[in-house]
């Protein structure tokens, strides 16, 4: 039945009906007062207020009902203690948390990236052994792909792996690593074969994570003060061969696959986020009686618009799974280059206000400030807006290359 | 305001059929090289608008079965308007199945939309509507140049309507005027005593406008006289939503032309577009397009399912298409250089199009603030 | 002195002063009724008006007086028949004359390219013989460079020019020739040499122009309904060796002195007759009452910014004639971009009636949809913007080609 | 209103001796090194002012020979303030030179102008002027949170001030106080009794804000109470051009960082400068300095000569510059790719200015409306 389900048909209605009732069974009541949830997957929030923020009790006791209610990692196979669920699913079901104000408990890389990955492109012991720790939220993963000078190019990347017994031993350096700050597990891409062609000779293993384990971690200071990336010094960094995931030598179609899985885009909940982010700009609009501003009312009715058109683009999206590849580029640049946009505008409408942060140590900033300094960094990471447009002219529109 | 998160959401596969087929006619027997003939004087050509009538049955699809029509909405004549937008249709699709069976629709007179909707929906009827102001602006509210008076039970009208689409093909008009009571529906035949119509020379040449002059006309009140504004108003979201996906079938076409031209075209021995800059236009005008029909199957679901937000939805859709197509005309016009603004090439009709289709039925700004105060701002 | 002059220094404002005292006494009153000349730089004016208007009497008288005063091409050398004028006095006697709202007669490209060319590359014959035509008007040209295939790309023309006896015959098609419905001669580059590499083997002549020689013009209809362009197809088109500028072979080289004349720009003048538009459509903001729409207000301040720093560009290019090349490209951008986008504006400002065109065979069209229209020809003629960016980032900048 | 062609234009060759000497000067004592230091919690460097004060004259540049200036104007002061802007300099340039000096010459009281002109020539004397209104907004005729009470023939002032310039390092402050005559300027030295100065926390480090509080502090009035609006007006327009050119230098470095930045980094076995994409970001860059610094030339020069349209050349140069240094900044950042938004770039510290500057003396939305004001509209 789910496999056939259209967003908004009876069959997924029915489906919203029941998780809702079980998150109004199970979500603890206090959790919506400790975060504002609503706007988390927005650029702008520090890892370390998120890391904070679960730390709380009944956050705690939320991840717990989650996990056992068996709500983690639910698109997963069933066999990986996934649920199965499809797109549409997982969307209905994170609508119906954006509407109760809970977050979903994900977990992040290791969900998206290389759980899947491992379902894919590893052995059975492999899922065995490495899936149920994700689900746990014992394992918590980073990405080792980029290096210094291979942001965009990650053929010519030189970290090395080298076979000692069992064991693979890497040696090198990363970077851009997110997700560093909460981690203690990462995978990592490295060269085994150097004397191979640039993209043969690279081999995908996962690794346990930290300076006891030979990586030296350098947490690298964004422009709004938080420290979301690293960098990695790795000198002698050990993992059993058993870790190498796909074979030694195949790291490179490996990592296309999990690649390919950044493409299980979030803009289902993104828009939702955008939307409440839209609603406090325009409360705060209100509540300053500038809603008389003929040029503000421009600028206002121009982000509904973009929010609304985002939300229509996921629907797109979940209805017609196929043709998706050819959108992700532009739901990408489409929403942070609307981000960057709309952040300016709304760190505008503080006038000379907006020029102060909160006091404090460590460069505090208020929510709008965040969002004006980390939307600079969405149209740069995960391709930046010059490289979708390339994508959009050469595989959607057939430009030449 | 929230945004439906529940209407399903994909063109059904019908919608393809249908789009699909309009293509392959409107290719055939109306395409852009029409378009251009019409615009340099040809003659409105009634068997074309009597076989898209007949053989793909889009004049009937909005209106009700009980009617004559096929009794669907908005989201399937968005299809329809898209595919006339494409090739920059000439014909009084939308004075005739869209204004003129809203109007009716709207105003509630059961005799009125007896007598005519069926023949709108057969295509046998044409049907257009006056009701832009004097300084052709369509708002509610507006000053209107036309005055109905009550004589012997019936009812006379005396005045000048300007942007009328399509009058001197319509079979009949429909005219808002004011009254004692308020605004309201006047419908009158086509070669009535004392009505005469003049087609006015127009920026887009592939649509035609009209003046409408009333010498105490006679014309029966359909609906209410007040009712005019109410009923004004409806016709308006839906003409706003119509003429978005028009534009969009225009800007995708534009876009289409574009990659074609650029392609082929070779400057310092590469095709053109292989250099980034116009890669990158492109790129930006897929952009366009595509939010455009977001915009577009947004906007004419929620006006048919009448949800919270479908006003704020058409009027999202009308600024958001109508600069959207602009964007999109220019460019294509730019990527082909000098070629493109030669009246030979068809570029330049988009682009006259594009701008023109952003100032009727209200231009950008004013439905941005339209849709501000919908959305309690 | 006039080396020297500075613009706004005392002798340029004793300049200054002398020649307005000259239009004073000179222009006739009637002429600035003819034609509003103070717009008559900025794209949008149809020929066919600038030539109607050329035929009124008072410009008839006008413009005898001019020549009869020399105060045409007075760019060129006295020797040639000029004033020897630096660009400073021309854009001083502009002014004087954009204020009196009277035209500087000027002879187009016979005046800017032609005229300056034989005076760098011809001979002292061909001076004498070639140059009072153009300053007494009996010689109007028109330019033969591009063709339908090689716009941008000048180097691979194919118009051949074979020599038969003392003449030159040329055989081929050209495109885009601006001015071609007034003109009766033409400046052309045809390859004699089909052997030679791409950008040699071609040579550069002047020619008499029309159907009498193998001229077959046909004029390109734009999209406002003007014929400001035309299409040639040349059968046997036969002119002296004597007209041969440069020698037969030199025409790359002749060519590259005339297009580096292009950079002869007109900036000065353009940037009053911007001014000058921008009044008028304050002045209908005004009357409409729509300078109370703080949306209107934010456009057109951002109208008067773009001119004013136009005025200024021009001043710095008059104050620093060397540093010039790097500007043009620039300045061409700016005012470009700015009247395509102002031009759009302006339209805007008429809503619905804007739809509408005068009544009248042959798509006449108002002033403000003329400008419109034409404003989309001046980002891609002389350069599209995408080309005027590259040498910005190449010859400005320094970034790698 | 017309724009005046008759002055000279071009940058004096002693304004570029000027430039080249400060340039030196700063890249070796003061660099945006030393501006991120500043921004990390270092003092206020008072040699390097006094060596920019002595070795450079740049502080006494704008003030009259007869109160130990130099007699020069905007137009030389722009030189000093792009060289400033170039580098993030941290020190009180603005704020006493600037906003100091102009308030004492426009409120015209010759007594205070000699007491306290000199120094400020000299740079021994560091002024400031909190004038900000409640909401940090600088706008004549806006709230103010100081209240001035006449009291034993002197004045005391009660209340407070944001987004006061370099407060902290000023050895006087000047204030603008509500009287019951209207607002007027105060003048009151550092460390008087009832006067506390607090640093705000701001967006942009590298430019120090304080909080003034005022408790029954001592004062005495520069010029007449009730002409403090008149004082601001003038004050704010020179402010304005002042900050452009500013915001110019820092537009222009952003660029320089780009360029070079594309030139050395590789990707896909390229320098990225040669992606049409970052020539043509830069290329729009370019444009954006370069018409930055037209709108400075002449807004600077207008001033100078108080000519007709010197108040609307003011309001376009903030607003113009304003827009340019953040469009320069963020897409420096772009460029830049992952390194520009890290703390440790010097782009982001431009980026964070460019924001910030935007918002003093009044955002570009409002510098625009006023222009459209001086425009008669």
């Amino acid at each position: 039945m789910t496999d056939t389900m259209q967003y908004g048909d009876d069959a997924a209605e029915e489906f919203r009906g029941s998780v809702r009732e079980w998150i109004t069974e199970n979500a603890p009541p206090e959790l919506t007062g400790v975060f504002d949830w609503r706007t988390r997957e927005i650029p702008g929030y520090r890892v370390e207020q998120i890391v904070e923020a679960k730390r709380h009790p009944a956050h705690v006791e939320w991840e717990r009902r989650c996990v056992e209610g068996g709500f983690v990692c639910p698109l997963w196979p069933v066999a990986a203690g996934g649920r199965g669920w499809n797109r549409v699913q997982k969307a209905i079901f994170e609508e119906e948390l954006h509407a109760a104000g809970v977050p979903r408990i994900d977990r992040g890389m290791g969900e998206f990236l290389v759980g899947p990955t491992i379902v894919a492109r590893g052995t059975a012991e492999q899922q065995a052994r490495l899936l149920p720790p994700i689900i746990s939220g014992q394992h918590r993963y980073c990405q080792g792909f980029s290096e210094p000078e291979y942001g965009s190019d990650l053929a010519g990347l030189q970290t090395r792996g080298a076979v000692d017994g069992d064991e693979l031993v890497v040696t090198g350096q990363k970077i851009w690593t997110s997700g560093a700050v909460d981690a203690n597990m990462i995978f990592l891409l490295c060269r085994t074969d150097p004397a191979a062609a640039k993209h043969r000779g690279l081999t995908f293993a996962v690794a346990e994570f930290g300076p006891h384990n030979g990586f030296d971690v350098r947490p690298i200071r964004q422009m709004s003060g938080a420290y979301d990336f690293a960098e990695e010094f790795i000198s002698g960094a050990r993992t059993p061969l058993s870790n190498v995931i796909g074979g030694l030598g195949e790291g490179w179609s490996v990592a296309m696959t999990t690649l390919g899985l950044e493409r299980d885009f979030n803009l289902p909940t993104l828009s939702l986020d955008f939307l409440h982010e839209f609603g406090r700009m325009a409360d705060r609009v209100r509540e300053s009686g500038r809603n008389s501003d003929p040029v503000v009312r421009q600028t206002l009715a121009r982000a509904w618009s973009h929010v609304a058109i985002m939300r229509m683009f996921a629907k797109r999206l979940l209805a017609d799974e196929e043709g998706t590849a050819d959108m992700v580029s532009s739901t990408k640049l489409f929403w942070s280059e609307y981000h960057r946009w709309v952040s300016t505008e709304d760190l505008d409408l503080d006038g000379a206000a907006g020029m102060l942060r909160p006091a404090g140590d460590g460069y505090p900033t208020t929510p709008i400030q965040d969002s004006f300094l980390a939307a600079r960094a969405a149209t740069i990471y995960a391709g930046t807006s010059q490289i979708q447009r390339n994508i959009i002219a050469e595989r959607v529109l057939g430009l030449p290359r | 305001m929230p945004i439906d998160t529940r209407a399903p959401l994909l063109a059904a596969p019908e919608h393809e059929d249908l789009r699909r087929a309009l293509r392959r006619f409107l290719t055939s027997a109306a395409s852009v090289t029409r378009a251009r003939a019409h615009a340099e004087g040809e003659e409105f050509d009634r068997a074309v608008w009597l076989r898209l009538a007949d053989e793909l049955g889009v004049t009937g699809l909005g209106i009700p079965e009980e009617f004559g029509g096929v009794g669907f909405g908005l989201t399937e004549q968005a299809v329809v308007l898209e595919e006339l937008g494409r090739e920059l249709y000439g014909g009084p699709y939308l004075a005739s199945v869209v204004l003129g069976a809203a109007a009716l629709l709207a105003a509630g007179d059961r005799a009125a939309q007896e007598k005519l909707l069926p023949g709108i929906a057969a295509g046998e009827t044409v049907a257009t509507l006056a009701a832009a102001g004097v300084d052709g602006e369509w708002r509610v509210g507006g000053p209107t140049g036309v005055v109905a008076r009550e004589r012997e039970g019936g009812w006379v009208l005396d005045g000048s309507c300007t942007h009328v689409p399509d009058a001197t093909v319509a079979d009949v008009l429909l005219v808002l005027a004011d009254t004692e009571q308020g605004r309201g529906l006047f419908v009158l035949p086509a070669g009535s005593p004392g009505l005469s119509v003049a087609d006015l020379s127009a920026l887009d040449q592939t649509r035609r406008f009209s003046r409408v002059e009333l010498r105490g006309a006679a014309a029966e009140c359909a609906g209410t006289p007040g009712d005019g504004d109410r009923v004004l108003a409806a016709v308006l979201d839906r003409a706003a939503v119509a003429l978005g996906a028009e534009q969009l079938g225009g800007a995708a076409r534009c876009l289409e032309l574009a990659v074609e031209y650029a392609k082929v075209r070779h400057q310092f021995g590469e095709p053109i577009g292989r250099f980034q800059a116009i890669k990158h236009l492109c790129a930006d005008m897929y952009l366009a397009v595509e939010s455009s029909r977001s915009a577009v199957m947004f906007a004419s679901r929620a006006l048919d399912e009448e949800t919270a937000e479908a006003g704020a939805a058409a009027s999202l859709t009308k600024a958001w298409c109508s600069d959207a197509f602009l964007q999109c005309a220019g460019d294509a016009m730019q990527i082909h250089g000098g070629i493109g603004y030669t009246w030979e090439c068809d570029v330049q009709l988009y682009f006259k199009r594009a701008q023109s289709s952003k100032h009727l039925f209200g231009g950008p700004a004013h439905h941005r603030d339209t849709l501000a105060a919908r959305l309690g701002l």
